[in-house]
């Protein structure tokens, strides 16, 4: 159990810095999109989570934990962004590393997790009681699995690109999203907002940004070289 | 020895292995037949109650080879809640229809229905035999929900709709397995409406000279009444069944209503009524409970006097009483639904002819032990089990009083009381039922002899096993304890658990002990003493020809009755008087 | 043991086989017909109970006027009892195909009123209605076949001179029943529009 | 062999019906005001009932004791029940009948009081979503009036169970929606119970009340709790695979801590 606790966190480190996935070109001139995401308008007012029908988790969260679908940090940075190539990918090879999905405390780590066509992922239960996983796919095969207590991790992966909403349904709070994409270039943003898409050989990109309640931006950068460009989003939020 | 008239003419008799064994039109292959699969699915309902009680009493210790045999509903050796639900589903289906149904009331029944009327066959030997192949199929198309989709239904044998009716939304299971469930039940109505017109028309029709409707033996009675409630009963299931069908993958809302959300899913239905669906069921569900009782009814008050070597007390009042829990039974259904969201008002008008139900129930009870009284009871498996069916249908009987009145029923429904009343009356009495059917005309079947010590090993350790199994399900039932669930997570259960296991222990053991019963039965079949026409001396019919009976039942002869069937205890040399027996 | 020697009782038929004797036991057909007349009868009184309750349940009852060719097939499947009793009586090959013939003709006119419905995109999923309308047809024509392989049977065996007239009765019971069901459906869906 | 037969029925009777006697596993103790009549109901059933299971045991093993056949001596004449089946016919339905009279005659007052008669004037008013796998209550807020439920606007990840529209409907701005049941103590209750997605029930054993949630219905259910307590909330109609896990608490509080509470409460909103 303890060796799973540790690996969790060494893998929230790597996640959660801005240094998103793909992995670079050997040799060839490669560039790299960075940026940071913010939002304008009246942020809706988050709502603490109720879990008191699980007094595990109550015990788990000596804060009150609030509602994840509109997340912001310091100076308007909004967490949770999926930043990706969306147009003019030049067939990088495929992410092979395994997603880490957890469960932990009755929330999603991470809430929102960003992966690769085909590439293979992990969704553990770390919790001292079952969680049932029903990611609600529309182009995918939909499945809903329960996960009892100590159950060995579920392995599976996507074959169509497709934002998944996830939910439990033993825990009806509880919300994520498997982003699969067709590009191994994407980000997810940590509370700072920022992102960065390294190993991009030359060429004209899309760059898109997409949040899960403030909706999705585009933007066209073009790599000459090995240099970088910055690439900022201003999304925009609405009270209710 | 038999006395009769020759018939003008037998039937041809059929050849071939296939025509003689397999595609057979005797009702009496047939009988068999039905038992045989009666038998194949009571040991696959008991394997998954064994695997249900042992998650309930040790949820996380995984079952070594199931994790290989079911590796999406038991990864690693423990079941997972939807799993442990669809085993719930499947138990459920399998007990009620295909053994307690199949068993004491198809397969005796058409075994013997004709012998006891004096018929060489039934009324319509082809529909009968379609009516057991059908029944196979049904068997087959349920089972195939086990490898087909994402699993067997979990929505349990009453599948309430709206879980049932709207489809893989509803969670695993929902999708194919219960499309599944609904086209195995419907096709097992067809079934059991061919078999009902069958066993009617021949009770009817087909009875020989002299056997008038008071003569018919008791078990006769008990089957003819159990097809007559099984005819009206199916008649309203096989609706039921279209109609949850169609709302499954037909688009039309019979019992969806409108603005419901599954799986964040607003569902494109309106105007449904789930309760209309809870209503057709158990229009069906009430006296499909008395299809499985009332031929053990039969097969006890048939096989008591036997061995008590005396006349069944009141064999009058014993038929009024089974003809009024006929009607009675169409009347009751209610109380199933006190709570349901049905008016209130209608709740009370249901318990009432509910509490009036146990009026003939408690007469045919008194009857039992009054025949007992005076009697020189010989003891053999087959009388040791009807005296224990006495004993359990008490039990049983006597905890529907809490249920039958709304206000009780405010506090018990939904509990462990109500598993531990309709296990005692359905999972154990008619169980009885047919272990003494099986012991009492195993001789005249196969012509061969169970063993006797064997028989009396499994009824003393089958006896006290159920009252450990059942009767503790009573007190969870008063402290509470929901049924139908997979893990006892609320802290008012936690003192409860080592009644759970002790419950697991005790049906671990009954169940095992039920492999003397398999033993007895393959082996006697096997190498069984050969039996006599009449091994226990009885008076009807069955027992006045050989053993197994020739395929036209009389050799060629056709029997004249002119005794009734409960000739014990006369003077003279003989203390019975056989039915087929002159003047 | 004596054995008293009686005189030979008829014989006891299975309905399988060649009924000569025209004794009362012979009329195991009927009573197979008479309760296979009450199970279906129960079977659309709960689908009845069933409409009953559906329309009442909610407000989404369709107000459409059913399409007339349903009352001409009525008057079709009647004709056909006419001739098959007709048939009966005089134990007559013409009558029996004119009712082979008019059974079909309802059957066919029931599949062309379903086209009508189409049309009027009257569907099995658009309304309760339309829902009930097609469950009770469709049901109702299976159990027609049903009585039209029967009487298929009865005219194999007339043809051949070897029907007792208590099986051609039971046929004719049936044929019977189905026309009577079906004048009560179409009363249903008529006043419960 | 007949002998064994009486024994070990005898002891079964008296062992079942000693643990039912002496309540080792028994109710909880009842918080409610209508739960009393309920628990006498219970117990005169239980008497009843435990005699008619003691006496037909007793008898049904008394009989095969004395007139099983003895393997020695000759065979005794066979005697029939004095009177034949008259006696027992008269005596199962006078005394089953009797009994029946009795706990209809009781039980229908104890069950109209709870199910048959409208909830009192001023009953706090609560909604009750069942949905699948957890309960969720909303109170009315200051404005005392409840907003108005829209399926399609329901997220359980912005906690929106009800499907309030905030935005537009200003009613719904001010309701409180939590995951546990609050209610003030000697004050009528009526929940209004809706359903989400299929059949659920509500089942508090303290409080000695249940009722279905019917998709498509709102049915009203009214008690009054007594003793201040947290007690758990259960559903006992088989809902899918979270029904074992589908469950809230029931704080009963007094009135100022309830008034307090549901000050917190709008506060935080």
């Amino acid at each position: 159990m303890i060796a799973r606790v540790v690996a969790g966190l060494v893998v929230l480190a790597v996640g959660g810095s801005a240094a998103g996935g793909g992995p670079p070109h050997r040799g060839l001139p490669a560039g790299t999109i960075s940026g940071k995401v913010t939002y304008t308008g009246t942020l809706p007012k988050l709502r603490q989570i109720d879990m008191s029908k699980e007094p595990n988790c109550v015990t788990q969260h000596p804060t009150p934990v609030m509602t994840q679908d509109a997340v912001t940090g310091p100076a308007n940075s909004v967490r949770y962004v999926v930043v990706y190539i969306s147009a003019g990918d030049q067939g990088a090879p495929a992410a092979t590393d395994t997603v880490h999905y957890d469960q932990k405390g009755c929330l999603y780590i991470p809430h929102v997790a960003a992966m690769q066509v085909h590439q293979p992922l992990a969704i553990f239960n770390d919790d001292p009681h079952s969680h049932n996983i029903h990611p609600l796919a529309r182009v995918n095969a939909e499945w809903n699995k329960s996960q009892p207590k100590g159950a060995p991790p579920i392995r599976t992966s996507w074959d169509q690109p497709e934002f998944i909403p996830v939910k439990c349904n033993v825990h009806p709070w509880m919300h994520g999203y498997f982003v699969v994409l067709a590009t191994p270039h994407s980000a997810v943003t940590d509370s700072t907002g920022e992102f960065s898409l390294a190993g991009l050989p030359p060429g004209k990109y899309t760059v898109t940004a997409w949040h899960e309640r403030f909706g999705t931006q585009s933007q066209e950068v073009t790599i000459g070289g090995s240099e970088s460009k910055t690439a900022n989003f201003v999304l925009t939020a609405r009270p209710y | 020895m038999t006395h009769g008239v020759a018939t003008s003419h037998a039937p041809p008799r059929p050849q071939s292995f296939l025509r003689r064994h397999v595609f057979s039109v005797d009702h009496k292959v047939i009988g068999r037949q039905y038992l045989d699969l009666a038998l194949v699915a009571v040991v696959t309902g008991m394997v998954l109650s064994w695997i249900m009680r042992f998650h309930l009493g040790w949820p996380e210790t995984p079952v070594p080879g199931l994790g290989k045999l079911a590796p999406t509903g038991a990864a690693g050796g423990v079941i997972t809640p939807e799993y442990y639900l669809a085993l719930m589903t499947m138990h459920g289906t399998i007990m009620v229809f295909f053994v307690l149904t199949t068993a004491p009331f198809a397969g005796f029944g058409n075994f013997f229905l004709p012998i006891h009327v004096g018929a060489e066959d039934m009324a319509f030997p082809r529909i009968n035999m379609m009516s057991f192949w059908v029944t196979l199929v049904a068997f087959l198309v349920l089972l195939s929900a086990f490898f087909v989709g994402d699993g067997p239904p979990l929505s349990g044998w009453t599948a309430y709709a709206p879980l049932s009716a709207v489809g893989k939304d509803a969670g695993p299971g929902q999708g194919v397995g219960q499309t599944l469930w609904a086209i195995s039940i419907a096709i097992f109505c067809v079934a059991q409406l061919l078999g009902s017109l069958n066993f009617i028309a021949t009770t009817l029709d087909l009875r020989t000279r002299g056997m008038s409707l008071a003569r018919l033996p008791f078990a006769t009675w008990a089957w003819f009444i159990t097809s007559v409630i099984g005819l009206v009963a199916f008649a309203v299931l096989m609706p039921a069944c279209i109609l949850l069908i169609l709302d499954r993958v037909a688009g039309t809302s019979f019992f969806i209503p409108a603005g419901l959300v599954i799986s964040d899913r607003l569902q494109p239905h309106a105007g449904g009524s789930p309760l209309l669906w809870q209503h057709l069921f158990w229009f069906f569900g009430h006296p499909e409970v008395y299809i499985a009782i009332l031929p053990g009814f039969g097969i006890v008050s048939q096989i008591l006097p036997v061995f008590a070597r005396k006349p069944l007390l009141g064999p009058r009042v014993f038929i009024t009483c089974l003809i009024a829990i006929a009607f009675l039974s169409y009347t009751v259904w209610g109380h199933h639904m006190f709570l349901s969201g049905m008016n209130p008002l209608s709740a009370t008008l249901f318990s009432v002819p509910t509490l009036v139900i146990t009026i003939p129930a408690t007469i045919i009870t008194l009857l039992w032990i009054g025949t007992l009284y005076g009697a020189r009871l010989r003891f053999t498996s087959a009388s040791l089990f009807a005296l224990g069916f006495v004993s359990v249908f008490v039990s049983g009987g006597i905890s529907g009083f809490f249920l039958a009145q709304p206000s009780t029923d405010i506090y018990l429904h939904g509990t462990y009381f109500v598993v531990a009343h309709f296990h005692f009356v359905m999972g154990v009495a008619a169980m009885f039922g047919i272990f003494a059917g099986t012991y009492f005309w195993f001789p005249k079947m196969f012509g061969r002899m169970m063993n006797e010590t064997l028989g009396r090993w499994h009824f003393w350790l089958t006896f006290i096993g159920v009252y450990c199994v059942f009767m503790p399900m009573h007190y969870l039932g008063l402290a509470g304890n929901v049924r139908r669930y997979s893990a006892f997570t609320d802290e008012y259960l936690q003192p409860l658990i080592p009644l759970h296991r002790f419950i697991t222990i005790a049906a671990l053991f009954t169940g095992a002990v039920q492999l003397i019963f398999l033993f007895n039965l393959i082996r006697s079949r096997l190498r069984g003493p050969k039996a006599p026409d009449n091994p226990w001396e009885a008076t009807t019919l069955e027992w006045s020809t050989s053993s197994p009976p020739p395929h036209d039942n009389f050799g060629g002869r056709q029997p004249v009755v002119s005794h009734g069937p409960n000739e014990y205890g006369s003077a003279g040399p003989r203390d019975y008087v056989m039915q087929a027996d002159p003047q | 043991m004596s054995t008293a020697v009686l005189p030979p009782s008829p014989s006891v038929p299975a309905a399988a086989r060649v009924a000569t004797g025209d004794g009362p036991r012979a009329s195991v057909a009927q009573t197979g017909v008479w309760i296979g007349i009450a199970t279906i009868s129960m079977s659309f009184a709960a689908l009845t109970s069933a409409l009953v309750v559906r329309q009442s349940s909610a407000p989404d009852w369709q107000h459409f006027q059913l399409p007339p060719l349903l009352y001409l097939n009525t008057l079709v499947l009647l004709v056909s009892s006419a001739t098959l009793e007709i048939s009966r009586r005089r134990r007559t090959v013409a009558a029996l195909n004119a009712t082979l013939v008019l059974g079909l003709l309802f059957v066919f006119g029931q599949v062309l009123a379903w086209r009508q419905l189409a049309a009027q995109h009257l569907f099995l999923a658009s309304g309760p209605r339309s829902a009930f309308l097609y469950v009770f047809t469709a049901l109702h024509a299976l159990h027609v076949l049903g009585g039209l392989g029967g009487l298929l049977y009865v005219q194999r065996r007339l043809a051949g001179a070897v029907l007792a007239p208590t099986t051609f009765k039971a046929a004719a019971l049936y044929w019977h029943f189905m026309a009577i069901l079906w004048v009560y459906l179409l009363t249903l869906l008529t006043i419960r529009g | 062999m007949g002998k064994l037969f009486a024994v070990v029925v005898t002891v079964i009777a008296l062992v079942s019906a000693a643990i039912f006697a002496f309540h080792v596993w028994w109710l909880p103790p009842d918080i409610s005001t209508h739960g009393v009549r309920i628990d006498r109901q219970m117990n005169e059933t239980m008497v009843v009932a435990g005699a008619l299971f003691v006496l037909g045991q007793l008898a049904l093993a008394g009989f095969v004791w004395r007139f099983s056949a003895g393997e020695r001596g000759a065979p005794r004449p066979v005697k029939s029940f004095p009177g034949g089946p008259t006696p027992l016919v008269v005596l199962a339905t006078v005394l089953v009948g009797i009994e029946i009279l009795v706990l209809t005659f009781v039980g229908s007052k104890v069950w109209a009081d709870v199910y048959q008669t409208p909830p009192a004037p001023g009953a706090l008013q609560i909604e009750v979503l069942g949905e699948q796998f957890a309960f969720y209550f909303r109170y009315a807020g200051a404005d005392g009036k409840f907003g108005a439920m829209h399926p399609e606007m329901m997220n359980d990840a912005t906690e929106n169970f009800f499907g309030l529209d905030p935005a537009n409907d200003t009613t719904a701005r001010d309701d409180i929606v939590v995951g546990s049941l609050v209610i003030p103590i000697n004050q009528p209750v009526v929940l209004e119970m809706h359903a989400k997605d299929v059949n659920h029930s509500f089942y508090v054993p303290e409080l000695r009340i249940q009722q279905d949630f019917v998709p498509g219905l709102v049915i009203p259910l009214h008690f009054t709790a007594t003793t201040p307590g947290k007690y758990e909330l259960v559903c006992t109609q088989l809902c899918g695979l979270g029904h074992y896990n589908m469950r809230a608490f029931v704080e009963v509080k007094t009135q100022p801590d309830f008034a307090q509470w549901l000050k917190e409460k709008a506060a935080a909103l």
